[in-house]
């Protein structure tokens, strides 16, 4: 984020805190702003703040803090925004080990939370709660998109990879959930390896006709840039983290034509979505990405329900949350058993316009997906 | 004559092709000052961290009290009551005086795996340090740190942490170093009169002290034992004179 | 599991290797003769690695790309040793580590306030890209071949200008006594600054040499950091010797840990268990490698003792 | 200056207690969980220093052992949150949720982790050392990701604080209380150790090991058991830290944990009673205000890092108290 939006941003903000108004809603959003992964809560934070500002509602303050991706410091700050800043909503939190750190004792709490970005199994099945809403999807939506995708495709033995910690191992399961050939390697890698140099030889020796993978972050460029230059050119399937708008242009040409999973692309065509990419554009100068998407829409569902019930009244408002009345940038969207989203998963592929690297939409995995783990939820 | 308290066998030690020590045999015996001379690099350094266990010789034994201790640590002959001191001072710097000896006695103790007793509260130790400090004349510095002591009251320092192991024999390497004619004189007394305590085996280059208190001095010459015998015996030693004057005769 | 691929994880775990031990060299080198432990050796690889991905995006050329990595590494190192370093040398470790833990933290905030949250783009440029056919019939990226080739002429180079030069000579001094060679008339402040740039330098070429095949982002210097500690304190600290030896051990336990492991458990355990605990094995070889090499040699393998 | 020093930690003691008690009663119970924290890390630090500055011991690992501390807190707490038992066989073992038993066995498995790692560990010294310790805490680090058991890197969220008789645990100044108290009984445990016949062998052979030997006295022994004491309270600090936050992950296992813990010890003034209490306070307080102004904080905590290890030499507390560490 450029300086001048900073001072912009403080500005709004400083504007909130002098209207608070008796029945306003504060918001405590805690998201990644520093150190690795930075980008993502700095776009769920910048798609959020742009809905909010948009909405031109006033009852609304936000509070943003810096995680720096430590679970123990999410912690802490959630404690403080229930402690000191007397929060009604929280939000915020890009990785699921840190929403498993602080979600259940907010919820417990009572206060609501709204994921815009993480999703872990527990939090959908057996950990449920009546005041957690998911915005994004479960941890395994793109997974299984991706493995829908695959076995559409034909593919009869792909090799899969992801780093050996929970995130990947429900990937991996996620995947096989729909996908329906054999297996040429399944292996883990290790979390934060930068060099693939020995999992692309034993691609190469598998005899694989296809690869998935997913390696969120710096991991999914290295994988990447190592494998195009491995000249092995197997169809590569992947979820929309390793091609996404802030990740694509440091990966270069080495990702054109792969086909990745997501439940939003820029290019869906809808009012809400061409208003959101325009000015989203308009405001911060760089193209939304999936992360600015889901903290658009977490704001906008955030926005419908105070427009229908007042936050102290938390059944009330819990029902307006759950009855999803907002525009969704994805298209149609709306929330399961479990409060976690029942939408689609696209197929897109990477492509260039002009000189910058970007995703369109080819084709749908999954319709109206919900999750696995629904059933196990009992509120 | 026959109350050998510490002896050294044909103890060898090489450096690469440097010999530090060659067939080296040595005995202490009780109630006597043993010196052993010899000119720079001669290897009295290296033969004396052999008697002490801070190395380990190529070949040879060394018996203290009749045991075998060639294959024990410098710990462990320290308990068994082999004080040394060392010949570039090596007090504990940030500790007082009282600390310094302190924990002599509590080495010699051999139990310092007491968590919550305070050291200088206890008095036993205490007054046995206290005792040591009194014999070498630094009572009225007990509570100075020994780095703000002058070099002399630190050698003396030295010695009252070697009395306080009541060590069976003492191995002092250069007490006299760096001390004014005054202090070395009142070294020399000291020194006089722990004989009685434990016998001593002096590393010294100060000749007249050598003179005064050696029963016998053994020659160190390039590793190697040229000569052991009384002051008298080994002023007219014609290898003495030869490996200490040599370029003078033949100038 | 097949002669062909465990020659091409062989070649794998050499370039991994060679590339710590650009990494290395300048550790173990400015802790020979410096005496000094620098933490923020990793954020003078991601300088490098940024330096390339800005000038390479600018103009379009790998090889400037790879002059400017040098340049902006070394004067960094510089512009850090006569601010920061040179005031550490007389410390005790202690302070070193917290001095070079604090430079850590500026660099990769500073970069990260210039450059922005999201990595860069760096690629291998195209007459360096793809495969090459080795005989055999192995297929190799010919981008690793060069990483291989570049870090084995710097590991001669750097023999040659240690046993060679009359900066080698005066470095080889340092190491061993300091007054000495300042007696002799050598400006010991500019030969430190000059050793602490060169080790800088060798660090920046390394990350730009691997940034093309990674991802260029803050923090990324720090595992790196780690495995180049890892990897001096198995050879020996000081010893270039032991920097190449432990590099290409580090560099091979990992790679081959991370494909064998997991085959080896599988034949006793049932498949999908045996991957991941193979993997998890795997993740801690190296460190199990060095703690056993200390445990029986307790300075490494061609450290002083 | 002993006095000078005794007098400022009985002000940085009273402050500790001030500031939540003032926080209590203004309605603040944010700054209380920063105080506790301050008290946990501080603790975490204290436990460092005995091998750090009494003992010379530079361990880059003690990440190590406050990850078991913590770990300890959550396997026994989930298991009694599901009530599935430990294991059945040979005994019966079930979770517990009570932290006096928790605290004894994250102190037993610290102190059994430290011996074990020390004991290897202790062969070498200098910069080996530092290596050898982080080398053992990375590979807890990497056992702890990839263990799925108890979480892997998500780690476990234990949703209700472990309980002490006669204390409600999630009324945070009750919590804050414990662990403050704690604290003053490991301090009063330090001086103690400090100027007993072990530490001062300790600080011995810190300035001059073979000194040591000289006297009978064998420092590897020593330093063995000021590594295990040093583990255990760094062990109790983790059980404590993951109670506060109700959150075990293996980020607690992390280098840079270890590297904190020593940033505290130095800060606040290494060998120094109070050092690593204050040094946790100094940068806890600055990560919360320095957070609030720029999202690049992190640079000017670099250059006050930098500021005090160039220019305000022995630390924190030296500069108030003076230079010299005082023996008696």
């Amino acid at each position: 984020m450029n300086k001048l939006g900073k001072i912009a941003l403080a500005g709004v903000a400083a504007l909130w805190a002098g209207t608070a108004l008796a029945d306003g809603v504060k918001v405590g959003m805690i998201t990644t702003l520093s150190g690795g992964g930075a980008g993502l809560g700095i776009d769920v934070r910048d798609g959020f703040l742009l809905a909010v500002k948009q909405s031109g509602n006033s009852d609304i303050e936000v509070v943003v803090e810096d995680d720096q991706r430590k679970p123990e410091i999410a912690v802490q700050l959630a404690d403080k925004m229930i402690q000191s800043e007397k929060v009604d909503v929280l939000t915020g939190i890009i990785w699921s080990n840190l929403a498993m750190a602080v979600v259940p004792s907010a919820t417990a709490q009572g206060k609501f939370y709204l994921s815009p970005n993480a999703g872990p199994s527990q939090l959908a099945g057996e950990g449920c709660h009546e005041n957690y809403f998911n915005v994004a999807w479960q941890n395994d939506n793109l997974h299984e998109g991706a493995g829908a995708y695959a076995k559409d495709a034909g593919f009869k033995n792909t090799f899969i990879l992801a780093p050996n910690y929970p995130a990947g191992t429900d990937a991996l399961a996620g995947y096989k959930r729909f996908y329906e050939g054999e297996l040429a390697g399944e292996v883990y890698t290790k979390l934060g390896q930068t060099d693939y140099a020995a999992e692309i030889a034993q691609i190469r020796a598998s005899g694989a006709d296809s690869v998935f993978f997913f390696l969120p972050g710096g991991m999914g460029i290295s994988f990447l840039k190592q494998y195009s230059d491995s000249g092995i050119d197997l169809p590569v399937v992947g979820p929309a983290f390793s091609f996404d708008q802030g990740i694509l242009q440091a990966v270069g040409d080495a990702a054109l034509g792969i086909k990745n999973t997501s439940q939003w692309s820029k290019d869906i065509d809808n009012p809400a979505n061409n208003a959101f990419v325009e000015s989203f554009q308009a405001e911060y100068g760089r193209l939304p990405s999936l992360y600015a998407s889901q903290g658009f829409d977490t704001a906008n569902l955030l926005l419908s329900a105070m427009g229908k019930a007042d936050i102290d009244d938390a059944d009330a408002f819990r029902a307006a949350l759950k009855e999803a009345d907002f525009d969704s940038v994805r298209g149609d969207f709306e929330f399961g058993p479990n409060n976690h989203p029942i939408q689609d998963i696209y197929v897109r592929e990477v492509i260039k316009e002009g000189d910058v690297l970007t995703n369109k939409i080819v084709g749908v995995a999954l319709e109206d997906r919900g999750d696995a783990y629904a059933e196990k939820c009992k509120m | 004559m026959t109350d050998v308290v510490l002896s050294c066998t044909k103890i060898s030690k090489a450096f690469g092709a440097l010999q530090a020590s060659k067939d080296v045999s040595l005995d202490l015996q009780a109630g006597e000052i043993h010196a052993l001379i010899g000119p720079n690099g001669a290897g009295k350094s290296t033969l004396i961290r052999q008697i002490s266990g801070a190395m380990k010789p190529d070949r040879g034994t060394v018996h203290f009290l009749g045991h075998d201790v060639t294959r024990l640590s410098a710990i462990e002959r320290a308990r068994l009551g082999l004080g040394r001191s060392f010949q570039i001072s090596s007090v504990i710097p940030d500790f007082t005086v009282l600390q310094n000896v302190a924990l002599a006695v509590l080495g010699d103790e051999g139990n310092s795996f007491h968590f919550f007793r305070d050291l200088l509260k206890g008095r036993p130790t205490v007054e046995r340090a206290e005792t040591c400090i009194a014999r070498v004349g630094l009572e009225d510095r007990r509570a100075v740190r020994a780095a703000d002591l002058a070099h002399g009251e630190r050698r003396r320092l030295e010695i009252a942490t070697a009395l306080a192991l009541e060590p069976r024999a003492f191995l002092l390497d250069e007490p006299m170093a760096g001390m004014g004619a005054e202090g070395a004189s009142e070294m020399t007394r000291l020194l006089d009169t722990l004989r009685h305590e434990a016998p001593i085996l002096l590393i010294e280059h100060d000749m007249d002290a050598v003179f005064a208190l050696a029963n016998r001095i053994s020659v160190l010459v390039y590793g190697e034992i040229i000569a052991t015998g009384t002051s008298d015996e080994i002023r007219s030693n014609a290898e003495v004179r030869r490996a200490y004057l040599g370029e003078e005769e033949t100038a | 599991m097949t002669i062909i691929l465990l020659i091409e994880q062989v070649l794998n775990g050499l370039q991994f290797g060679v590339m710590l031990f650009l990494m290395a060299a300048g550790l173990t080198l400015v802790f020979g003769v410096m005496g000094l432990i620098n933490l923020a050796h990793g954020s003078l690889y991601m300088v490098g690695a940024f330096a390339a991905a800005a000038v390479a995006g600018a103009t379009g050329s790998f090889l400037l790309a790879m002059a400017a990595a040098l340049g902006a590494a070394a004067i960094a190192g510089v512009i850090v040793e006569m601010l920061v370093i040179r005031r550490l040398y007389d410390r005790d470790h202690l302070d070193q580590v917290l001095a070079t833990f604090a430079l850590i933290l500026i660099f990769s905030e500073g970069t990260r306030w210039i450059f922005g949250s999201f990595p860069l783009y760096l690629n291998i440029p195209p007459y360096l890209s793809g495969p090459i056919t080795l005989p055999g019939d192995i297929q190799y990226p010919l981008y690793r071949l060069v990483i291989i080739g570049v870090g084995l002429l710097v590991a001669a180079g750097l023999f040659l200008l240690i046993s060679r030069t009359r900066l080698g000579i005066r470095i080889r001094a340092g190491e061993s006594d300091r007054e000495m060679i300042a007696a002799l008339g050598v400006n010991i402040s500019v030969l430190y600054t000059i050793v602490f740039a060169l080790g800088a330098a060798l660090a920046g070429l390394a990350g730009a040499l691997v940034g093309a095949i990674q991802s260029v982002q803050v923090g990324m210097g720090e595992p790196v950091l780690i495995l180049a500690f890892v990897v001096i304190v198995i050879g020996g600290i000081g010893s270039i010797t032991g920097a190449l030896v432990g590099s290409l051990l580090v560099g091979l336990t990992d790679t081959l840990g991370r494909t064998l492991l997991p085959v080896l458990f599988g034949t006793f355990m049932e498949a999908s268990a045996a991957t991941t605990v193979g993997a998890a094995i795997a993740s801690m070889l190296i460190y199990i490698l060095m703690a056993v090499v200390l445990i029986f040699r307790p300075t490494g393998l061609y450290g002083a003792r | 200056m002993m006095r000078r020093e005794q007098i400022l930690n009985g002000a940085v003691l009273l402050g500790l207690i001030a500031v939540p008690l003032w926080a209590w009663s203004s309605g603040e119970p944010f700054i209380i969980t920063l105080a506790t924290k301050v008290a946990v890390l501080g603790l975490a630090g204290v436990g460092l220093n005995i091998a750090l500055g009494t003992g010379g011991l530079v361990s880059l690992g003690h990440a190590a052992f406050f990850g078991i501390g913590g770990y300890a807190m959550g396997i026994l707490a989930s298991h009694a949150q599901q009530y599935v038992p430990l294991f059945e066989w040979p005994l019966l073992v079930e979770g517990t949720k009570s932290m006096p038993v928790i605290w004894l066995v994250a102190i037993v498995f610290s102190g059994l982790a430290a011996l074990l790692i020390g004991a290897l560990s202790l062969r070498t010294s200098g910069v080996y050392f530092i290596m050898i310790t982080l080398a053992f805490a990375q590979m807890l680090y990497y056992f702890a990701i990839s263990w799925p058991a108890y979480g892997g890197e998500d780690g476990m969220a234990i949703y209700v604080r472990n309980s002490f008789p006669g204390l409600n645990t999630l009324d945070p100044i009750q919590f804050f209380a414990i662990t403050f108290v704690i604290l003053c009984m490991t301090l009063w445990f330090n001086a103690r150790l400090v100027r007993s016949p072990f530490g001062t062998a300790l600080a011995a052979a810190r300035q001059n090991a073979e000194r040591v030997e000289a006297v009978g006295i064998d420092p590897y022994k020593l330093r063995l058991a000021a590594f295990v004491i040093s583990g255990m309270i760094t062990g109790l600090a983790g059980a404590l830290f993951a109670d506060l936050n109700r959150f075990v992950s293996p980020t607690m296992f992390g280098w840079h944990l270890s590297g904190e813990l020593i940033v505290f010890v130095i800060l606040g003034g290494t060998g120094r009673l109070l050092g690593p209490v204050v040094g946790a306070a100094i940068f806890i307080t600055l990560e919360h205000v320095l957070g609030g102004i720029s999202e690049y904080w992190q640079i000017f905590l670099g250059v006050l890092l930098l500021g005090v290890v160039l220019v305000a030499r022995g630390g924190v507390i030296a500069v108030i108290a003076g230079k010299g560490v005082a023996h008696d």
